[in-house]
Order: structure tokens, then C-alpha cells, then sequence
């Protein structure tokens, strides 16, 4: 991707904070409203060379789609790796075998990069401890499979194919 | 019944204060104190319904920011100074 | 161990005539006169809804200009005992790249939140202090991600300065048209929003006044912070 | 008692059951690396559930919508800002030298780590005889 222009940047930081702030408020009171957007522009010209790097592009609809897809997807995931902690902790004899196992990653975006890196933290006994370019670095508690191939399969594989269109 | 939840809440505090006196490492007592934060966060919350005042959720909010960048603070310092 | 002994000793006495001088403060009774005015008249008087933030700003403004002198005091006195000519952080490792990717996605959210808490800190328990030290946490968060990142002195200080000129500006005006320093002026003479208090733009100056404090005291501890991490390089006297 | 105080309330008990499993998770597991494995994943969906709960219980009590959006953006907060924290802990927690417990079976970074300095120089070694057959050519 190449460099995207700055007001584009500027136009995505700034509607970012201007829905947070009308979510902060919970009101659509003008005076909030006003306020609100004066206050999303000032902090959005400070902010957005730090914040986004593509603008605009990431209210891509076919982005913003797979984006609604992958939140009932990780919340699921979620739960399941919460049912997966209550039984180790809760079973007498604590089932566990832990490791540190390394994976690989296609994805080149940081931001990509974040994203999974939390959904492997939040998602079953797997929590990341580093991350070095392609390589993330992860502390699993139950190792099923010690090969970098292997242990790509099973964490980094299934959230992949929703982050490499949504941030690639 | 709002009680019951806040007390379960506040014992899951304490359980997680017995990690924080006793924990062999500093990283331990750290990771007990990113928790009981957490929890605390939980705990501001119900507080707010149980006093019936929304304002209360500014409060919580604050915390949860000062609380993440403080645990932070914390971990880049154990990680090898500032 | 005789010293610990001694501290406890110590304590024990401070304690016992601190309990003694309480006892004779009687709980329950209405005795606080001034307390009991300021909660009867603060509504019409300054349209705050927030009692705690009229008493901080409007009936005892003079006190919070002097509150935010004893900030910018303190952090000259960390800058004078500080400062080095060569100083450098000493952090060893840079943060990984969800640390510091995460920082840049955060940094708005974060200066959003203490910009909501001081703009309407005449209507939640918030106020300019808690703002800045939230913008403030920004800034600190970005340093504890990037070993290499500064901000822009630049601007920094032009701006703390510029508040606290405001500060006194809009207090001169009061003493201009009111009569005395800091006289709520756009309450008490045109009357902005007397019909809306508890909306955003009601309460007089108090949000202008929050907005520069806010701006005041972010800046400052952000200086703060900026010359704690940092630290004198080997003879770089 | 009204349909969201019930739905509110679900969710409440949920957060809090698993509020106690992480604080329970953080006495029992035997090392750091596992303790954080528990005790973060479940105060975070703990936090989504009793935060969005009160949000909605709030309707059927409070009789007021306007708590949603702010406990959404508490709720939101706290999961975006609980796993970075988390990273951060231990890695800092592995990079102060705390050892994985002795039922460990891999330790892939340890391996990465000193094998990283090996990998440079075969690298540097392997890249020049390749630039001499360029020169050569």
C-alpha cells in the first residue's frame, strides 16, 4: 500500500473520535454535538499521523463486513477458551502441559499484527509473549504440537483468514 | 440482590490479594495487581448501578486508563529500566 | 528495631490525640454554615450542578490559580534538580510491536477521554486536574512504548504558558466588569444558558476555566514525566 | 422486574463467575506464565460481562438508556487495553529472567534467542560467496 494522503487521514481519526465521543456522552444534545466535533477535530489534527496509517481505505465495505464477521466469531472463541480456563483451574488434578511454541504469521500490517497478537491472548491457552517480524512467540499451556508448521495450524491459521482481509 | 454480586466481586479481590503478599517474583505481584485492577474496574461499575448514578461510570473509566498505563509502568520497569 | 518501636510508639500517640480532637466534633448535626450556603444557593448563583466544582472555581478560584502556581513551581523544581546537559533514557529493550502499535492506536482514545472528563467537569465528578493527568497518561504511555520518542518542546511550552495566561486573562476581565478577581462574568451578567443548567453549556466560565486547567496541568506533568525518565549520561556533567 | 434486568442480571452473575474463576486461577496454577494465562482471559470476558450486564440491567432499573453507550465504551476499552497489558507483563516477566516451571516441555524462545546470533553469521557467511560469483560473472 502506498502512502495515503493526509486528509484522508485526517477525515478517518477525526470520525473515529467523533463516534467515541458521542458514545462517551450518550446524548445527541446539540451543545454535546457541537462541542464534540470541535473538540474530534482539534485532537484529530494532533493525533493523526501517530494513529492510522491507511485513512479512509479501512472503511473499505468489504473490510468493514469481515470486521462485523470476525467480532461474534472471536466472541465465541472467547468463550470457549473461558470454559477451557474454568476446567483446568476447577479439575483437582490441574491438566496442564505447558510450553513455549513458535508460530508464523502472513500478515505484514502492525496493526494486523496487534489484532492477533490480542486475539491469540484472549482466545484458548495461548498467550503471546513476543513478537519478531513474521515470528510471534507464544506460551501455550496445553502443547499439542512442538513444530513451528504445527503449532501455525492450530493458533495463528484460523483467525488469519478474517485479519488478512480486514488490515492487509 | 445487587449486594451478592458485589460481594462475590470483592472476594475475588481478596482471593487475588493472596497472590499479590505472598508471590514468589515481582512479576506475581504484578500480575495480581493487573487483575485486582480489572476487577476493581468491575466492582466501580456495579457501584454505580448500586448507587443509581451514571456519573459513576466516568470514575471507572478514569480508572481503567491510569490503572492499564500504570501496569505498564510496571512492566517495562521489571523489563529492563524505563 | 528500636527505631521501628519508636515509629509505632510515635503513631500510637499522634493517633490517640487525633481520636481525642475528633470526639469533640459532632457527627450528624448541622453545623457547617458555610457548606450549607454554598449547597442552597450554587445552582443559581453558578449554574453548576457539580457543588464541588463551583467551590473549587468560582467561590474559591483565587486558591485553584494558586493550586495550578504550586504545579508549575513543582515541575520548574524537577526541571532545575534534573537537569544534565547529556541525558538519555536508559531503557534496554525497545517495546514489541504490539506495545508500541497499540500505543499510536490508543493515544486519541486516551486524549479524547481527558478532554470529555475536563469540559464537563461541571456536571460529573471530574475537573481539569483529572483531565490533564489524563492527557498527561498519554503522553507517559507513548514513552513507555518508544524508547526514543520526545515531544515537540516546542509546543509544549508555548501552550502551558499561553493557559496560564488565559487563566488570569479571564480572571482580569472579571475584575474589570464585576469588580473583583475572577467575577463570573458570562453568568452573572449575560446570563448564558440560565435556562439549560445541567446541559453542556451552562455553569458561567467554569468550563472555559476547566479547559485551560486541564491544558495547563497535562502539559505540565507531561514536562514532569519527560524529565524523570531521563537520566544523566556517564560524565556528561 | 423487567425483561433487561433479567437478561442484565444473566450477565452479571456470568462476569462474576468468572471474575472468581481468574482470581482462583491465580492462586492454583503453578507458575507466572500460567497464572497469566488464566487470570487475564477470564477478567476480561468477567469485565465484558458484569460492564455490558449493568449497561442493560440499568434499562429495566434505572429506566434509562442512556448507560449503554458509556458501559460499551468501558467495556471496549478494557478488552483492547487487558491483552496488551498482558503482552507486555510477561514478556517482561520472561525477559527478568523468572523461569518456566519445571513441567514445561518447550521453550522455543530460549532456543530463537541463542540461536539468533548463529543465524546472523551463517547469513553474513552465505551472502558472500554469492556476491564473489556476481563479481565473478
Amino acid at each position: 500500500m502506498g502512502e495515503t494522503s493526509k486528509i484522508s487521514r485526517y477525515l478517518y481519526t477525526v470520525l473515529i473520535l467523533f463516534i467515541i465521543w458521542l458514545f462517551l456522552t450518550g446524548s445527541l444534545d446539540p451543545q454535546e454535538v457541537t462541542i464534540g466535533a470541535i473538540f474530534a477535530l482539534i485532537v484529530g489534527a494532533l493525533t493523526d499521523e501517530v494513529f492510522t496509517e491507511r485513512g479512509l481505505g479501512n472503511l473499505n465495505p468489504k473490510r468493514v463486513l469481515y470486521f462485523t464477521a470476525y467480532i461474534p466469531y472471536f466472541l465465541w472463541a472467547m468463550i470457549m477458551a473461558n470454559l477451557d480456563v474454568a476446567y483446568r483451574v476447577l479439575h483437582p488434578k490441574r491438566p496442564i502441559n505447558p510450553g513455549i511454541v513458535e508460530c508464523r504469521t502472513v500478515l505484514t500490517n502492525n496493526v494486523g499484527k496487534l489484532a492477533l497478537a490480542n486475539s491469540i491472548t484472549l482466545t484458548p491457552g495461548t498467550i503471546t509473549l513476543d513478537v519478531k517480524g513474521d515470528r510471534y512467540f507464544i506460551h501455550w499451556i496445553d502443547v499439542k504440537d512442538k513444530s513451528v508448521e504445527g503449532a501455525s495450524e492450530n493458533i495463528t491459521k484460523p483467525f488469519e483468514k478474517f485479519l488478512k482481509v480486514i488490515f492487509e | 440482590m445487587i449486594e451478592v454480586y458485589l460481594f462475590l466481586i470483592a472476594v475475588a479481590v481478596i482471593l487475588s490479594m493472596y497472590r499479590f503478599f505472598r508471590g514468589p517474583t515481582t512479576a506475581d505481584r504484578i500480575v495480581a495487581v493487573d487483575i485486582m485492577t480489572t476487577l476493581t474496574t468491575g466492582l466501580m461499575v456495579l457501584f454505580a448501578l448500586y448507587y443509581r448514578r451514571a456519573i459513576f461510570l466516568d470514575v471507572a473509566l478514569v480508572y481503567a486508563v491510569l490503572a492499564f498505563v500504570g501496569v505498564i509502568a510496571f512492566a517495562r520497569y521489571m523489563e529492563g529500566g524505563l | 528495631m528500636v527505631k521501628r518501636i519508636f515509629a509505632i510508639v510515635f503513631i500510637l500517640i499522634i493517633g490517640f490525640w487525633m481520636a481525642k480532637a475528633l470526639d469533640q466534633v459532632p457527627f450528624g448535626q448541622d453545623r457547617m454554615l458555610v457548606g450549607k450556603y454554598y449547597l442552597e444557593h450554587v445552582k443559581e448563583e453558578t449554574g453548576a450542578v457539580n457543588a464541588v466544582t463551583a467551590v473549587v472555581v468560582n467561590y474559591r478560584g483565587f486558591d485553584t490559580l494558586g493550586e495550578v502556581t504550586v504545579l508549575f513551581i513543582a515541575s520548574t523544581g524537577v526541571a532545575a534538580l534534573l537537569w544534565r546537559k547529556k541525558r538519555k533514557r536508559t531503557a534496554k529493550t525497545e517495546g514489541s510491536v504490539v506495545l508500541t502499535t497499540g500505543a499510536r492506536l490508543l493515544l486519541p482514545f486516551i486524549m479524547l477521554f481527558g478532554v470529555y472528563i475536563f469540559i464537563h467537569g461541571h456536571l460529573t465528578p471530574g475537573g481539569g486536574f483529572p483531565g490533564g493527568a489524563t492527557i498527561a497518561t498519554a503522553f507517559l504511555f507513548l514513552y513507555l512504548a518508544f524508547t526514543v520518542y520526545e515531544v515537540d518542546h516546542k509546543i509544549f511550552e508555548p501552550l502551558e504558558g499561553l493557559a496560564g495566561v488565559g487563566y488570569v486573562t479571564v480572571g482580569l476581565i472579571g475584575l474589570a466588569i464585576g469588580g473583583y478577581f475572577l467575577f463570573d462574568w458570562i453568568w452573572q451578567t449575560w446570563g448564558i444558558g440560565k435556562e439549560n443548567i445541567g446541559r453542556l453549556l451552562s455553569a458561567g466560565f467554569i468550563p472555559i476555566i476547566y479547559t485551560l486547567i486541564g491544558i495547563k496541568v497535562g502539559t505540565e506533568l507531561t514536562g514532569i514525566v519527560d524529565n524523570m525518565i531521563k537520566e544523566p549520561e556517564e560524565g556528561g556533567q | 422486574m423487567s425483561i433487561a434486568s433479567i437478561i442484565g442480571q444473566a450477565l452479571v452473575l456470568f462476569g462474576t463467575f468468572f471474575y472468581v474463576l481468574s482470581s482462583l486461577g491465580l492462586i492454583r496454577m503453578p507458575d507466572v506464565y500460567n497464572r497469566m494465562q488464566t487470570a487475564t482471559k477470564s477478567a476480561t470476558l468477567g469485565s465484558l460481562g458484569v460492564i455490558i450486564g449493568v449497561g442493560i440491567w440499568a434499562i429495566g432499573e434505572v429506566g434509562s438508556y442512556s448507560w449503554i453507550p458509556k458501559t460499551l465504551i468501558v467495556a471496549v476499552f478494557l478488552l483492547l487495553t487487558n491483552p496488551i497489558a498482558a503482552h507486555a507483563l510477561i514478556r517482561a516477566a520472561y525477559k527478568s529472567g523468572v523461569p518456566l516451571w519445571e513441567g514445561s516441555i518447550v521453550d522455543r524462545y530460549k532456543e530463537a534467542e541463542s540461536s539468533l546470533e548463529r543465524v546472523e553469521e551463517i547469513k553474513e557467511k552465505l551472502e558472500e560467496p554469492s556476491r564473489g560469483v556476481e563479481i565473478n560473472e
